[in-house]
């Protein structure tokens, strides 16, 4: 009862989490550099404001179905290749594949669907409920495998790391908007930090994918040296 | 009481309760309105979606009115200014009103003093020389320039004096005849039964004090010295759109804020809503009284 | 051994975990909470010039006295323990000119010309205040103003002149028969320009090109009212926004009748001779089109009597997706719309033209009141010295140090010390420099040199490229590229029509102007809402009578001594 | 002998007399010296003692401005409709009410419908042009379920001066009201009692009994407000007015106010000013007079 054995995180074979992780890694990337082609066109003035948001959200719908789906199908991949906790785990992961999904129109569904009461800062509330779904299921992932008793060791330490990645690339933007629009307009330090933070909001999915993947990488070298001991 | 001599028949009863009702309905609705207005989320009231009862329900706008000091400044100067300016008022009511209630053969110069009063009713010199004889009194940026300028209300005098004709000649020929001079006439037989006039008169002084801005506004040298309604109409004005600029934007967005509007206007009206029903029950006999020659 | 780590491994990860989760709990609101830092600024006089560099060239010693007038209204605020009678400014004049500056009276905004005729009739004449132009020409002509034009050439500085000239008409419009009597207080005035205002979020749902010309705008007002842009299925939209008063900076329709050539309201040149806007025969096409629109139910049915916060619920309730408005229309009214609906998304437009010839946007100076001093006041060159302070200090400055001291705490917005001096000159052209400046920072991608104003737009526009933050769009459309600020540059070149008369109103011009206004917008609201277009020529015919050729003889003869 | 008698008697109401009369000698008489503004051209800071003296210039221009006259007819119109709706509904207001049996109710009707008479008109006119709005105004959703096509109440200058008439019934009828309902509590009891004994129907008691008791009443009211048939409500029109409907809206006071006080034109604002006090004078002397013969009225 109490004794379990130490095992890999998924048998046969760990690609279903390398898959997960480079999809979520490569989203990440397509994103963060499709996004940073757009808006430099558009803070060049090289394309107009509106096209640029035409642009994105097209961009951000198609990308965000494909992503969801994709990573639903692998999440589940992952869960039934795992066992326990683990499968647990990556079940409750699955719900973040929605996020991708609904980013592009969170807004519209949370204030003409579901009307609620805008305020005055839709947007960030909107992207808060969105990087909430997101992060919460993700976050809940991490903790069941850094709680896990019967996973490898390294596994739990990186799990444990990126609970505080996910938090923080979650939420750290989230925390600059709203100080920059609602608590301290105009201070010159907050503006440093909307800088930072825009770089932060990039590694939203590319950190998470690439835990995923280095937590293949320790599980496989766990599974291979794993009988033995 | 009342010559209720018949009763309607049930369908006709009905339908004049039913008008009766509605027409206090429509009556009540604009303080719901801004009751309602006062309590919504700004955007809600931007965008007109509120009747007479609260959308997206929250306290911000009281939170804003009572977070800003001037408001509760004004606020008690108001009050200050009722409660000074109601007893001036009815002071000088009472005692220009015993006079010219007397009969013409008692008070020979009665007609003279009459018209003396009416007239000042009729015509005035403009703001000019009003603004000038007030500063000529040294009363300007003082709280008695709220007070002295309009401290005899004409149409009161009237209301009031015709109320003491009402009074029969008899109570006060005893009361002569008993060697009672006319201080004791005016204040032992005349105002003890003149209450419900009174207490009608001094709601209208106290309203009327209540309700002015436009003097505070022009004769009060600095805004943290202006009544509640001078400083509401600063905030309730329209801009002119053709004069706006970058410039205005902070007024502009304060202006557009109808609920912060609404809960100040709302806060400005809670001493008349209190006050009312006390002094209500006087008018009917007060209003005829006063308004009635016997 | 391994039962152990067995054991022992799930809690500490957890633990860990928890306590992190406790620390950041508990430092999150206290970093969110507002550092109560601007009261700094507010601190006793002492140092806060220190280490200012203030070029001050002369200060009375002793000092001066100097009576004035100002406005405060409901929204002005104050740092603690000041008012309009101890503040920075008045605590500045006092300790580094040496005039001791006394407010006579301090009254609400709306108020101010009534008290102040109130005041002036009455003898109580302050040394130094600020009147408009129909006030500067009575003052003047009574005798009750003092003679600047000496003083100003003799006391102004480089950069006080460096200010008014860079406004053309500036001193021009503070003097009669030659001589200066009050120092203008400069603005932009092309940001009095309109632009077109556009739902682009509505543009691109119902797959609409942008407006080029006029007759795009004709259609996509026509889309806009017909095809449900809002699609919620019920025929609530209408094309463009118009309000009672017809012209104005929000909705105004003068953007409209600009479009096709058209310049109510404004004096311009038209063969050597000045013209009046409203009675030329290019208004005619631009009120079919309106009459024409309005007829298809594109106009708000009951525009004649909606005041403009009524026109700013219809833009908050996102009823309406056009309006011809200033540059500044998404800080309001148009920000409404979008927290109301966090798609919604302005763009601007020049103004389109009806024909080939490019549109031209109307604007007027911005020089609406001046600085005097009453005749016989001691020190006339007081007045001269507090101008040279602001414009030597204050507004051409790049020290982030002196804005915070002098204008207003960055970290305390709703403080705008400016508000407490009525010597408040701002630079003409100050709006389109600094959009220029965020522009090129955002080319760059690189923030750095720009003042801490222009910084936060920067920024500002960074976090909506970059974070998706929809709010900031405000800032995208005005000082972003392709906003509404880099279209001014155009209306300062060859896209703007400039008000030719600026003076101070003729005196035919005093006594007529008011009625013939109010019968332009009675035949314009009517003529909109269906009345004959024959209207319109009644009017011309009826403007000349009653007044109308009084005031073009006047103006021009105006013209002739002002070209 | 008896005259000194009855001097000394009069000294009390001398004294009582003497504040109010220095404080409207002060600030009601004094400020009159202005009335010779309406014939000077006023100029800035030389007072009403320096200013040059222009003879009756300033009443020329006020009758040769294009609309004085429509102006002029547009107040007269106003004002008399809303004397007569301020009579006619008062009255049946009262009379409606004193047939309701409950006292409670009652008390309550009489309260509520007074309140709006306390209510500035800045507040009255922002809930109005919400409330009458052609498209999303509840009056005209309400007419739109009975069929009728909206109607555009403050634009429309065919219907604007009524819409005044209503809305300042709707502000002020709870007053009147009061008034009616005090003279009904007047008649005698006894009247009705011996109607019924004479078998007169409802009508018949209405018609022959109530009216004629409250006729003074109505007829002192009425004529007092031919005294005001010059004020047709500035606050109110002020606020509510548009150019659209100048043409039957715009009245005296709000003509004064656009061209004279908006552009400092105090010679002008004086004139008319003045022309209006003499006319409302003669108006408020024929009105105490009619008052007088009718109703056995007198003020004094």
């Amino acid at each position: 009862m109490a004794k379990k054995s130490v095992q890999a995180l998924m048998r046969p074979s760990h690609l279903p989490l390398i898959l997960l992780g480079a999809a979520m890694t490569v989203y990440g990337l397509t994103m963060a550099l499709v996004g940073s082609w757009f808006s430099n066109q558009a803070m060049r003035g090289l394309i107009t404001a509106g096209a640029y948001r035409a642009r994105m959200a097209a961009f951000d719908a198609a990308a965000g179905i494909v992503a969801g789906l994709l990573f639903c199908a692998l999440f589940i991949w992952c869960a039934v290749s795992a066992r326990g906790g683990v499968r647990v785990a990556f079940a409750i992961g699955a719900v973040a594949s929605l996020a991708p999904v609904l980013s592009a129109r969170a807004e519209e569904l949370l204030f003409s669907r579901l009307g609620l009461p805008t305020m005055n800062a839709g947007s960030v509330l909107a992207g808060a409920v969105t990087t909430l779904l997101f992060a919460l299921p993700m976050v809940i992932l991490f903790i069941l495998l850094a709680s896990g008793p019967g996973i490898p060791a390294g596994c739990r330490w990186l799990s444990l790391l990126s609970i505080f990645i996910v938090l923080a690339t979650a939420f750290f933007p989230i925390y600059v908007t709203v100080l920059a629009f609602l608590i301290k307009p105009g201070d010159p330090a907050v503006g440093r930090m909307i800088e930072v933070s825009s770089q932060v909001i990039k590694l939203r999915y590319i950190l998470p994918g690439l835990s995923f993947l280095l937590l293949a990488g320790i599980s496989a070298r766990f599974a291979r040296r794993g009988p033995a001991a | 009481m009342n010559p209720r001599i018949y009763k309607l028949p049930f369908f006709e009863n009905l339908l004049n309760l039913t008008v009766l009702a509605l027409l206090a309905a429509l009556c009540l609705f604009p303080i719901l309105h801004i009751l309602a207005l006062s309590f919504s989320s700004a955007a809600a009231a931007a965008s007109g979606r509120v009747a007479v009862w609260p959308v997206e329900f929250t306290l911000q706008s009281y939170q804003f009115v009572l977070d800003n000091p001037a408001f509760g400044k004004s606020f008690i100067i108001s009050l200050l200014r009722v409660l000074v300016g109601t007893p001036v008022n009815m002071i000088l009511t009472i005692l220009v009103a015993y006079p010219l209630s007397r009969p013409r053969d008692k008070f020979r110069a009665r007609d003279f003093f009459a018209w003396f009063f009416i007239i000042t009713v009729l015509f005035s010199g403009g703001l000019i020389p009003w603004y000038m004889v007030i500063r000529q009194t040294g009363l300007i940026d003082k709280f008695w320039a709220l007070i002295l300028p309009g401290a005899v209300p004409v149409f009161n005098v009237i209301l009031l004096a015709n109320s003491f004709r009402t009074i029969p000649k008899e109570l006060e020929e005893a009361a002569a005849m008993d060697g009672a001079g006319h201080w004791t006439v005016l204040f032992k037989v005349l105002l003890p039964l003149s209450l419900p006039v009174l207490a009608t008169v001094t709601l209208f002084v106290a309203v009327a004090h209540w309700n002015s801005w436009f003097d505070g506004l022009i004769l009060m040298n600095s805004p943290d010295k202006y009544p509640l309604q001078s400083y509401l109409q600063t905030v309730v004005v329209n801009p002119d759109p053709r004069m706006l600029t970058e410039r205005d934007l902070d007024l502009l967005k304060i202006i557009s804020n109808r609920t912060t509007r609404a809960a100040q206007i709302f806060i400005a009206m809670i001493p008349i809503l209190m006050v009312y029903p006390f002094l209500q029950r006087y008018f009917t006999s007060g209003i005829k009284l006063g308004s009635v020659k016997g | 051994m391994k039962q152990n780590t067995g054991k022992r491994c799930p809690s500490r990860p957890a633990i860990l975990f928890l306590l992190a989760a406790l620390i950041l709990a508990s430092c999150a609101p206290k970093a969110a909470e507002p550092t109560p830092q601007p009261s700094g600024a507010a601190a006793p006089a002492g140092d806060v010039y220190a280490g200012l560099n203030l070029i001050v060239p002369n200060k009375y010693d002793p000092p001066i006295d100097m009576t004035s007038v100002t406005t405060v209204n409901a929204t002005v605020k104050f740092l603690n323990g000041d008012d309009i009678h101890n503040n920075i400014w008045t605590r500045t004049y006092r300790d580094v000119l040496g005039i001791n500056l006394k407010y006579q009276w301090v009254v609400d905004g709306s108020m101010y010309e009534q008290k102040l005729g109130l005041s002036v009739n009455s003898g109580e004449i302050p040394d130094m205040f600020v009147v408009g132009p129909s006030q500067l020409l009575a003052y003047q002509e009574a005798g009750l103003l003092a003679d600047l034009t000496s003083i100003y050439a003799a006391e102004a500085s480089k950069n006080t002149r460096f200010i008014l000239d860079q406004d053309p008409v500036a001193l021009k419009s503070a003097t009669i028969n030659g001589k200066l009597w009050g120092i203008p207080l400069t603005d932009g005035s092309v940001t009095s320009a309109s632009v077109l205002w556009v739902r682009q979020d509505w543009l691109d749902k119902l797959n609409i090109p942008a407006p080029k010309t006029m007759a795009d705008v004709l259609e996509i007002s026509r889309r806009f009212t017909e095809d449900d842009p809002d699609g919620n299925g019920v025929d609530d939209t209408i094309g463009l926004a118009a309000t009672k008063g017809i012209w104005g900076a929000i909705a105004g329709l003068q953007g409209f009748f600009n479009g096709y050539h058209a310049y109510p309201g404004i004096w311009f040149d038209q063969g050597g001779k000045l013209v009046y806007g409203s009675v030329q025969p290019e208004m005619r096409s631009a009120l079919l089109a309106l009459q024409d629109m309005y007829a298809k139910g594109q106009l708000d049915r009951e525009f004649g009597v909606k005041d403009i916060n009524q026109v700013t619920e219809t833009i908050a309730k996102g009823k309406c997706g056009m309006e011809f408005g200033v540059w500044w229309n998404p800080y309001h009214p148009l920000n409404l719309s979008q927290q109301n609906d966090p798609e919604a998304y302005w763009a601007a437009y020049p103004i389109p033209s009806i024909d080939d010839t490019p549109a031209r946007s109307q604007y007027s100076s911005a020089i609406g009141s001046f600085l005097v001093v009453r005749a016989g006041y001691e020190h006339p060159e007081a007045l001269i010295r507090m101008v040279n302070f602001w414009t030597d200090n204050i507004v051409l400055t790049q020290d982030d140090n002196i804005r915070r001291i002098f204008l207003g705490d960055i970290n305390a917005p709703d403080v705008v010390l400016y508000k407490y001096t009525p010597v408040v000159l701002w630079a003409p052209n100050g709006t389109i420099e600094t959009g220029r400046k965020v522009r090129e920072a955002l080319a760059k991608h690189d923030p750095s040199g720009l003042d801490l104003d222009a910084q936060w737009r920067y920024r500002i526009i960074q976090a909506y490229f970059e974070q998706g933050v929809k709010e900031a769009w405000v800032e995208v459309a005005t000082n972003g590229p392709n906003g509404s600020v880099p279209i001014l540059e155009g209306v300062l070149g060859d896209r703007g029509m400039f008000n030719r008369f600026y003076g101070t109103p003729t005196p035919a011009m005093a006594a007529k102007m008011p009625t013939l206004e109010t019968m332009e917008a009675e035949m314009i609201t009517k003529v909109i809402m269906g009345e004959p277009i024959e209207k319109f020529d009644q009017f011309v015919e009826e403007w000349y009578r009653l007044g109308g050729t009084e005031i073009v003889d006047e103006v021009n003869l105006w013209y002739s001594k002002n070209k | 002998m008896l005259q000194r008698k009855k001097f000394s008697n009069e000294i009390p109401l001398y004294l009582m007399l003497a504040p109010a009369v220095v404080l409207v000698l002060i600030y009601s008489y004094a400020p009159m010296v202005g009335l010779v503004m309406g014939f000077q051209r006023v100029l800035p800071g030389k007072g009403i003692f320096g200013s040059p003296w222009v003879g009756l210039e300033n009443f020329k221009f006020v009758f040769e401005m294009p609309t004085i006259f429509q102006v002029v007819w547009n107040t007269i119109r106003i004002a008399g409709l809303k004397a007569i709706a301020g009579v006619a509904v008062p009255v049946t207001v009262a009379l409606m009410l004193n047939n309701v049996t409950s006292h409670a109710f009652k008390r309550t009707v009489q309260t509520v419908i007074y309140l709006p008479h306390f209510l500035s008109w800045i507040i009255m006119a922002g809930i109005l042009l919400d409330i009458l709005s052609p498209s999303e105004g509840i009056v005209n959703r309400a007419l739109g379920l009975l069929g009728i096509r909206p109607i555009f109440f403050l634009g429309d200058d065919r219907i604007f001066p009524w819409t005044m008439v209503v809305t300042e019934v709707w502000k002020s009828f709870g007053f009147g009201t009061i008034v009616y309902l005090a003279a009904l509590t007047d008649i005698d009891p006894t009247l009705y009692e011996a109607a019924v004994v004479d078998g007169a129907s409802r009508w018949q008691q209405t018609r022959y009994i109530t009216l004629p008791g409250i006729s003074g009443t109505i007829i002192m009211l009425s004529t007092l407000s031919l005294g005001n048939i010059l004020n047709a409500g500035f606050d109110q029109i002020f606020n509510l007015y548009s150019p659209l409907v100048y043409r039957t809206g715009d009245i005296i006071d709000t003509l004064v106010y656009r061209t004279g006080i908006l552009n400092n034109q105090y010679g002008i604002a004086t004139a008319v000013g003045l022309l209006k006090s003499v006319v409302s004078l003669l108006l408020i002397g024929i009105a105490y007079k009619l008052a007088a013969k009718w109703a056995d009225y007198r003020i004094f």
